[in-house]
């Protein structure tokens, strides 16, 4: 096929890893790693300009360009953050340098995982797609190669792998029922001829394929009970990873959740997905605010936290309604943004206390004010605070539902206070108070992190129309 | 499709490969545990090879030797070399007793038939009935999972659902990428292996108990 | 003219009452000692203390601030424009509709605040004791006497002073459970905001049952002469309030010829002579009670009076 | 005009990174807080104007917030007249903070929040559509919260932001659901569009429960008060004065613009909830103040009772509204909505003269002052006004308000409804109660700090505070008696107020001979401020000429004479609990469950006799308690889900499986 833009986004990280994983030097290798994670945001971008037409195996529509874009620029903010996050590693010789090398490549490797998961127009390829990515961050997360991280990764690769067996019996099943009608071979797994004919589909076999899909991919999103994996894999990896992790990989597994529910949407005899959704949607959340009360390790914390929004988005699009999934996408945007900030944040602190132990670290704003109130900018907007992003968003979420279906919203909002109640307890002994631990300053850069708050807070007050025509445009997409 | 007699054959096969799972659940041996599983990828290898043949798709044939070499001959193997080397205690500690797990077994099999059987007949029944039979293989492999204690016996467990995932696929008349999807899952498998034995954990635990795995839980209570 | 006249008469209800109010308190003591079998001092012992006190220093405690020297003169003012306010021998008085009945009773309450913090200033132990009981008796004192005011203002439709006399004096209210409550009530609260016999006792200066007098304590020359005459003014407001409420006979219409007027007069001075018999006759037949008993005395007036609004409020609507 | 105050707004918001940039340098406070001032002043001016010359406004669409609502803006006669209490009260604070700032140890954390508070409290009053509202709402906890935790060393600051900030959040998001209730499905938040549907009585009844709810939590209705007491007194004084005096009537607005503009015609029995919680609330809240011995917290226990007052006027207007009787719900509205003014001016008055005193002293607890008058004669003169006039005495304002709401207590026996006819005496005596027993604290209050003999080296050596802070505090003490004397310019200024509310406004005031006030008509009832203070003043002055004229002026100092037992160590005085220990005894043995056990050593021993007291808060053992002990218990149930094996999770993963395959089975 032609190389476009679509392909860009792929050739790019591919071509990226290959040569990360030859060169040495972690400076140099850093510097690509931003250039290449730039360049294919820049890429992108320019979907929006120049369209490229969708073939058998990649796609290109408003959904998963809001997607793509999305992940591109937190891959690269990351990227970003992760040269001086890994510079410090490296001093501290916490990182050899060829495991650098590895993890630079592996990052790479990663991004061109869900950007093909992202823009594949093939549910099979789809699937291989986010397995691909599994197994890159399995590998990322056990990096350290400490106790705690090889058991984290093992506990994730163990789950994980049972999702993806999951997820595939779905696809398989999907395909079944597409193949009486679309007929035999590859046509009967490409996305774009599914979504038109889905209504002749057998509805059984939907049902089937949608509960195993839900629960395959739900392992990836994260919903309870499926979240085992989630909260060790952030807290032992690498911070960079844990920011791509709750920011992008995530909502890349939920892209293909929404993706098998507008098919299923389409088909009048199916179960409607809606209320299989909520329930998982509402279980997460409340089972994520309530476990962050307990949390002594402050990125185990904000990954509980993750978990809670991923309920609430979950929730959102299992709602349905223009003004439901206009809400989901946003906050899916918003707490992307805001999530991988605020583990930008922890991982300067980390690296500043030396610990993550929440224990050992207190009173930032007052040794280090930036951080300190960095982090307390990223709470108060991951609680649901105004002027930031995600108030409008569960503000829309909760008054939309409310008129519907009050007792759903009493319980959304009940999860969301409760998880306003953990973070904060937790932030105040952190931010502020006595100091606690190591107070020397941090010479990491601050930028993305306070690039990612810009964005958010500026969403929060005014979002630009170009911007609202797109998701609204998604929203109708997702029905 | 040809007749009646094709028919039967993958539905022997099919039903078969139940049977070896079944067999895998009563299993109190590891070594016992692995012969079945080679057995069962076996019985695998040769329904897909059937299903190459009924269907004519040549590249299921490849598929089925993957199934044959990979899964039936050098897992096993290397299983059982590893269980040599790290020493681990040979016999199987189950969750629930066997007789609990068989019945167990026998729930999700009909569960299995029930929600596959309501598909309507216009998918033929072939695809019908294996994906009911993969289904249950799905479920009991699952099932050995939860309620197996030993690492070794999870993975074997784990092997027999993707069995059934394989079984699935070729069950699929013209389905593509399955031959993709069944190296795909090798290697994931491969990964599995290699991490009881390459993950570094033999140098930290001095046996691949999962719950000595677990001995450490992320978080200090 | 008729403003003149008016004005004329307000300034004469100012001075009389001024000038009658040490007179009651003598004669009320005067009764009282005889009941007693006493002799008793002189119907004018109260104005021989108060030009006395005038005329001696202050002494004044060292620790003693601006404010409780201004005291006495804001607690005398208060009582004093309040006391004028009520309707003695005439009614419609000029600037009766300056303050009605609510505003009466603050004001009388800003006095007792004053009073409580002249209490406080010294810092004396006997002025916190004095201060503390003075509120603790106002707290239930003070509703009560509001929700009497609600009881009588809902009967004659007004909470102005002046025209719920010329209501009740027009009868056109029979007898009424409330208006009965509302009364014994009212002679409650009196009792107790004039700190008589059972509630305190003017005369002792035993510690521990004191109260008002705990207060005043550190007082002493004009400011104690300013004191204690507003608290004369403050029985005769009471008695005449009572008076002119449920016994309005023989108040001058506001328009009255001179001979009105005197029948007025006389009206009302044998009206305050009755209240100041009852009241003696009542003080000398009981005994003063425990501090702490006091609530429950209280609790019960403002039961009643809480009572009386409600039967109104109920049967209001019959 | 409302494009002027949108501009004023903003540029309160850019004094924020302003603040942020100048932290460092020493004139930051000064530079700040005189902007605040001028800015508020002149957004006070404005809304004076717009109130007075009836306003018309049309709304001002920014395309902000939601993208295709966008951010409606609008001064209506409520508005106008909350702008007025809200950049008042900012302008007094503001003025007050010039001399009060300088002594504040970390002004950023304080500077760059203070202007974000103030202009978020003005959006507030002025968004017209349910998003703007909630965020401006929202954005005014989160920036006071900030504040309270300036302080954030000690503990108890922390704890008691964060009680603060769990509360403030819970009555966002209560109001959230109402007004998505009133939005509808397909989100119509413009306030319009809200007032254009009409609600089913069911939807209406739960919107109220939840704005009562919602803006109760955030003005301190019991039982839903109990942050209040810990917040207010822990932020900067002049922030307590600003959310004791302006935030909370803020909350009011947000309630009264719910209930009487945006929900239609109200039912009958919402005035019954509305009437119980302020009577309960004004008594609990005297009450709880009474047993108090710090300054502030007394103080802010103060702010619960006078919310108390505020909602039985705002509760009265309902029935009256919802009885047709629109004369009558004029004035109990008028009355509701000045006392809203006159408590946001003495409240921020008494909040004030806490702050100076806590500068000069460092101390809050009443039992550790004393004697203050004679070291800072002014601080205590102006305090003493507003006790006086929060205590409901003439000649000042506190007394108009209440005066007006007993006329309108006076006026309910013609409503209809039953249950109204036991509950509003019921509610007359709870306010009668409890102005009685506001009078008794404030006695304490200001007897314990200012008189008596100094208790403490650090009160005996207290400084009079600053020029700026005093000049604050006279402007407001000169509000309070002019609003005392003549009230009827207030009433005929809340006139229209009133007529967009209830369609009818109280009789012209202004217009009557003496500048009386005459809320029905002449026969029934008047009071006339200014001829009381006159009456008062003169006669009291005369008295004084005379007696010193005529009499004796002569004047002795002495030791005090105490029945000639004088003790003269100052701990022989009496303390806030002693004082406050008669009345504990009435009320506080059932309400508080106050127990006092004394000690008493055996004769001969040296140990000290002590008597303690023990005071238990049911409210917070009933309704608090419980919930902490159920989040407690559940997150240590759950959190069992952390320490699980891999095997385990895997069943998890089996079991949703299997669960979701028979749901389908079945």
């Amino acid at each position: 096929m032609t190389v476009d833009a679509l392909t860009g986004v792929l050739l790019i990280p591919a071509a990226a890893a290959c040569l990360l994983a030859a060169l040495p030097g972690y400076r140099l290798t850093a510097r690509l790693n931003v250039v290449a994670a730039f360049m294919t945001l820049l890429t992108a971008v320019s979907l929006f300009i120049v369209e490229p037409r969708s073939g058998a195996y990649l796609l290109v529509d408003d959904l998963n360009k809001v997607f793509i874009v999305l992940t591109t620029f937190v891959g690269f903010t990351t990227s970003v953050f992760s040269a001086s996050y890994i510079g410090h590693e490296i001093e501290i010789g916490r990182l050899t340098p060829t495991f650098v090398r590895f993890y630079h490549a592996m990052y790479q490797a990663l991004m061109f995982a869900m950007n093909l998961a992202l823009v594949a127009n093939n549910i099979g390829l789809m699937w291989v797609a986010i397995e691909m990515a599994t197994l890159t961050t399995v590998l990322m997360v056990g990096i350290y190669r400490t106790h705690e991280a090889l058991e984290a990764a093992w506990k994730y690769f163990i789950l994980g792998s049972v999702g993806i067996a999951l997820a595939l019996f779905g696809t398989i099943l999907v395909y079944m029922a597409a193949r009486p009608v679309v007929g035999e071979g590859l046509y009967a797994m490409v996305w774009t001829v599914l979504i038109t004919r889905a209504a002749e589909f057998d509805p059984a076999l939907l049902n089937v394929a949608f509960v195993f899909l839900l629960l395959g991919y739900g392992t990836k999103v994260g919903l309870a009970p499926l979240h085992a994996w989630l909260p060790d894999a952030h807290a032992e990896g690498p911070t960079p990873i844990s920011a791509v992790l709750s920011g992008l990989l995530l909502n890349v597994a939920l892209y293909a959740l929404l993706r098998f529910k507008m098919l299923l949407a389409l088909n009048p005899a199916a179960i409607a997905p809606g209320p299989l959704m909520v329930t998982m949607g509402l279980i997460s959340c409340l089972f994520a605010a309530f476990m962050l009360y307990r949390r002594r390790d402050i990125k185990r914390m904000f990954a509980y936290s993750s978990i809670e929004h991923m309920g609430i988005i979950v929730f959102a699009f299992g709602m349905g309604g223009a003004l439901a999934n206009f809400a989901g996408l946003l906050h899916m945007t918003m707490h992307s943004l805001t999530k991988s900030a605020i583990f930008f944040a922890v991982g300067h602190i980390a690296q500043v206390k030396g610990t993550q132990k929440i224990a050992d670290m207190g009173g930032l704003t007052v040794t280090n004010p930036l951080l300190g109130w960095g982090l307390v900018l990223g709470v108060v907007a991951i609680a649901g605070l105004p002027p930031l992003g995600i108030f409008m968003s569960e503000f829309l979420v909760v008054s939309s539902t409310f008129a519907r279906q009050p007792w759903l919203a009493v319980i959304l909002v009940s999860g969301i206070l409760v998880a306003l109640g953990g973070l904060f307890l937790r932030l105040n002994t952190i931010a502020f108070g006595e100091p606690r631990g190591p107070t020397r300053q941090s010479d990491a850069s601050y930028v993305p992190m306070f690039v990612h708050f810009a964005i958010v807070f500026a969403a929060g007050i005014y979002m630009p129309p170009a911007l609202v025509l797109g998701f609204e445009n998604v929203a109708k997409l997702l029905g | 499709m040809r007749g009646s007699l094709t028919f039967d054959i993958a539905h022997l096969l099919a039903g078969s490969l139940v049977l070896v799972s079944f067999m895998q659940l009563y299993q109190d041996r590891l070594y016992a545990l692995l012969n079945i599983y080679a057995l069962h990828a076996l019985v695998l290898a040769a329904s897909v090879a059937w299903q190459a043949f009924v269907q004519d798709a040549p590249h299921l044939y490849l598929t089925a030797v993957i199934a044959l070499v990979f899964k039936a001959i050098v897992i096993p193997m290397a299983l059982h070399r590893i269980i040599v080397r790290l020493g681990i205690h040979r016999e199987i500690e189950t969750v629930v007793g066997v007789g609990p797990a068989m019945l167990l077994g026998m729930g999700l099999v009909a569960l299995s038939m029930v929600v596959m059987l309501r598909v309507t007949a216009e998918a033929d029944p072939l695809a019908r009935e294996d994906l009911a039979f993969a289904l249950s293989v799905v479920l009991l492999g699952l099932l050995m999972m939860v309620t197996r204690r030993n690492a070794v016996s999870q993975v074997v467990g784990f092997m027999s659902l993707e069995n059934g995932l394989v079984l699935a696929a070729t069950g699929a008349k013209g389905m593509p990428l399955v031959v993709e999807i069944s190296v795909a899952f090798s290697v994931l498998i491969a990964f599995i292996v290699i991490g009881i034995f390459l993950f570094r954990i033999r140098e930290r635990f001095d046996t691949v108990d999962v719950q000595a795995l677990d001995r450490f839980r992320g978080e200090r209570r | 003219m008729i403003l003149a006249r008016d004005l004329i008469f307000q300034g004469v209800q100012m001075l009389l009452v001024l000038a009658l109010s040490p007179l009651l308190t003598g004669f009320v003591r005067k009764v009282k000692a005889r009941l007693l079998r006493r002799q008793g001092p002189p119907l004018v012992q109260p104005y021989r203390d108060l030009v006395r006190l005038m005329r001696k220093d202050v002494v004044l405690a060292q620790s003693a601030s601006w404010l409780f020297r201004v005291i006495p003169y804001i607690v005398f003012a208060g009582t004093w424009v309040a006391a004028s306010l009520v309707p003695t021998f005439r009614g419609g008085l000029l600037f009766s509709w300056s303050a009605d009945l609510i505003a009466i009773i603050a004001l009388l309450g800003s006095a007792r605040f004053f009073l409580a913090l002249a209490g406080l200033d010294v810092g004396t132990s006997f002025g916190g004791i004095g201060s503390s009981r003075e509120v603790m008796i106002a707290s239930l004192a003070e509703p009560a006497m509001l929700m009497i005011v609600f009881t009588l203002a809902l009967i004659a439709g007004s909470t102005q002073l002046s025209t719920m006399a010329g209501y009740m004096a027009s009868g056109a209210e029979g007898l009424r459970v409330s208006l009965g409550l509302a009364v014994i009530a009212l002679i409650m609260v009196a009792i107790a905001e004039n700190a008589r016999i059972p509630i305190d006792n003017p005369a002792t200066h035993l510690e521990l049952t004191m109260v008002h007098e705990a207060m005043v304590l550190e007082y002493s020359g004009r400011h104690l002469a300013l004191i204690d005459l507003s608290s004369e003014l403050k029985l005769l407001l009471y008695v005449s309030m009572i008076a002119c409420l449920f016994t309005p006979w023989g108040i001058a219409a506001p328009e009255a010829d001179a001979q009105a007027l005197v029948v007025g007069v006389v009206s009302y001075l044998a009206k305050l002579a009755a209240g100041g018999v009852l009241l003696a006759v009542f003080e000398t037949a009981i005994a003063k009670m425990r501090v702490f008993r006091v609530p429950a005395f209280l609790g019960a007036a403002l039961m009643l009076s809480l009572l009386a609004t409600l039967l109104l409020f109920v049967s209001g609507s019959l | 005009m409302t494009a002027y105050v949108l501009y004023g707004v903003a540029a309160l918001f850019a004094l924020a990174p302003t603040a942020i940039a100048l932290a460092a340098s020493r004139a930051a406070s000064g530079i700040v807080y005189g902007a605040c001032l001028v800015v508020t002043a002149a957004l006070t001016v404005l809304a004076v104007m717009s109130l007075i010359g009836e306003p018309s406004n049309p709304a001002v669409v920014l395309p902000l917030g939601l993208p295709w609502l966008g951010a409606h803006f609008r001064i209506d006669a409520l508005s106008a007249f909350f702008l007025i209490v809200v950049n008042l009260g900012g302008a007094a604070a503001s003025l007050f903070a010039l001399g009060y700032g300088r002594h504040e140890e970390t002004p950023h954390r304080v500077l760059p929040f203070y202007p974000a508070y103030l202009a978020a409290m003005n959006l507030v009053v002025l968004s017209d559509d349910a998003f703007s509202f909630l965020v401006a709402w929202e954005f005014m906890s989160l920036t006071s919260w900030a504040l309270v935790v300036a302080h954030h060393r000690d503990g108890d600051n922390m704890r008691a932001g964060y009680v603060y900030l769990l509360m403030a959040s819970f009555g966002t998001l209560a109001l959230l659901l109402g007004f998505g209730l009133m939005a509808g499905p397909d989100g119509h938040y413009a306030f319009d569009a809200i007032r254009a549907a009409h609600p089913t009585a069911g939807l209406a009844a739960l919107v109220l429960i939840l704005a009562v709810v919602g803006a109760g939590s955030k003005a301190g209705v019991v039982p839903l008060h109990a942050w209040l007491p810990l917040a207010h007194p822990a932020a900067p004084s002049h922030v307590s004065a600003l959310m004791s005096g302006v935030m909370t009537k803020v909350a009011v607005y947000g309630f009264t613009r719910i209930v009487f503009d945006l929900l239609g015609p109200p039912d009958w029995w919402w005035s019954m909830v509305v009437l119980a919680l302020g009577g309960v609330t004004a008594a609990m809240g005297v009450l709880y103040a009474l047993m108090q011995h710090d300054l502030k917290r007394l103080l802010a226990y103060h702010t619960v009772e006078n919310i108390g007052i505020i909602f039985i006027g705002l509760g009265l207007a309902l029935a009256f509204k919802a009885h047709g009787m629109a004369f009558a719900a004029a004035l109990a509205l008028t009355a509701g909505l000045f006392h809203v003014f006159n408590h946001s001016i003495f409240k921020s008055l008494l909040f004030f003269g806490a702050g100076a005193v806590l500068n000069a002293t460092g101390e809050r607890d009443m039992e550790h002052l004393g004697g203050l008058i004679h070291r800072m004669p002014q601080t205590a003169f102006v305090f003493l006004v507003g006790c006086v006039a929060i205590s409901a005495l003439p000649p000042l304002n506190g007394f108009v308000s209440e005066w007006l709401t007993f006329q309108a207590i006076l006026l309910s026996p013609q409503l209809p409804s039953w249950g109204l006819k036991f509950l509003v005496p019921a509610v007359g005596a709870l306010l009668a109660l409890s102005a009685a027993l506001a009078a008794a604290c404030f006695v304490k209050a200001f007897g314990m700090s200012f008189l008596g003999r100094p208790r403490t080296p650090v009160a005996a050596n207290a400084q009079e505070t600053d020029g700026s802070s005093l000049a604050a505090m006279y402007f407001l003490a000169a509000l309070c008696l002019v609003a005392g004397v003549l009230p009827g310019l207030f009433i005929d200024a809340l006139a229209p107020v009133s007529r967009a509310l209830v369609t009818t406004a109280m009789p012209h005031q202004t217009g009557i001979e003496w500048l009386t006030i005459v809320p029905i008509a002449e026969s029934r009832s008047s009071y006339n401020g200014l001829l009381v203070f006159v009456f008062v003043t003169l006669s009291g002055s005369i008295a004084a000429f005379a007696i010193h004229r005529l009499a004796s002026d002569r004047l002795r100092r002495g030791p005090a004479w105490d029945c000639g037992y004088p003790d003269p160590s100052p701990a022989t005085q009496y303390t806030a609990s002693s004082f406050a220990q008669p009345i504990r005894r009435v009320y506080g043995t059932t309400i508080f469950q106050a127990r006092e056990i004394g000690e008493m050593p055996p004769p001969g021993a040296t140990t000290p006799a002590r008597l303690t007291v023990e005071l238990r808060d049911l409210i917070w053992d009933a309704l608090y308690a419980p919930l902490a002990a159920f989040v407690g218990f559940a997150t240590e149930r759950l959190n069992i889900l952390q320490f699980l094996t891999i095997r385990r999770y895997l069943t998890l993963v089996f079991g949703a499986l299997v669960l979701l395959l028979l749901v389908l089975a079945i």
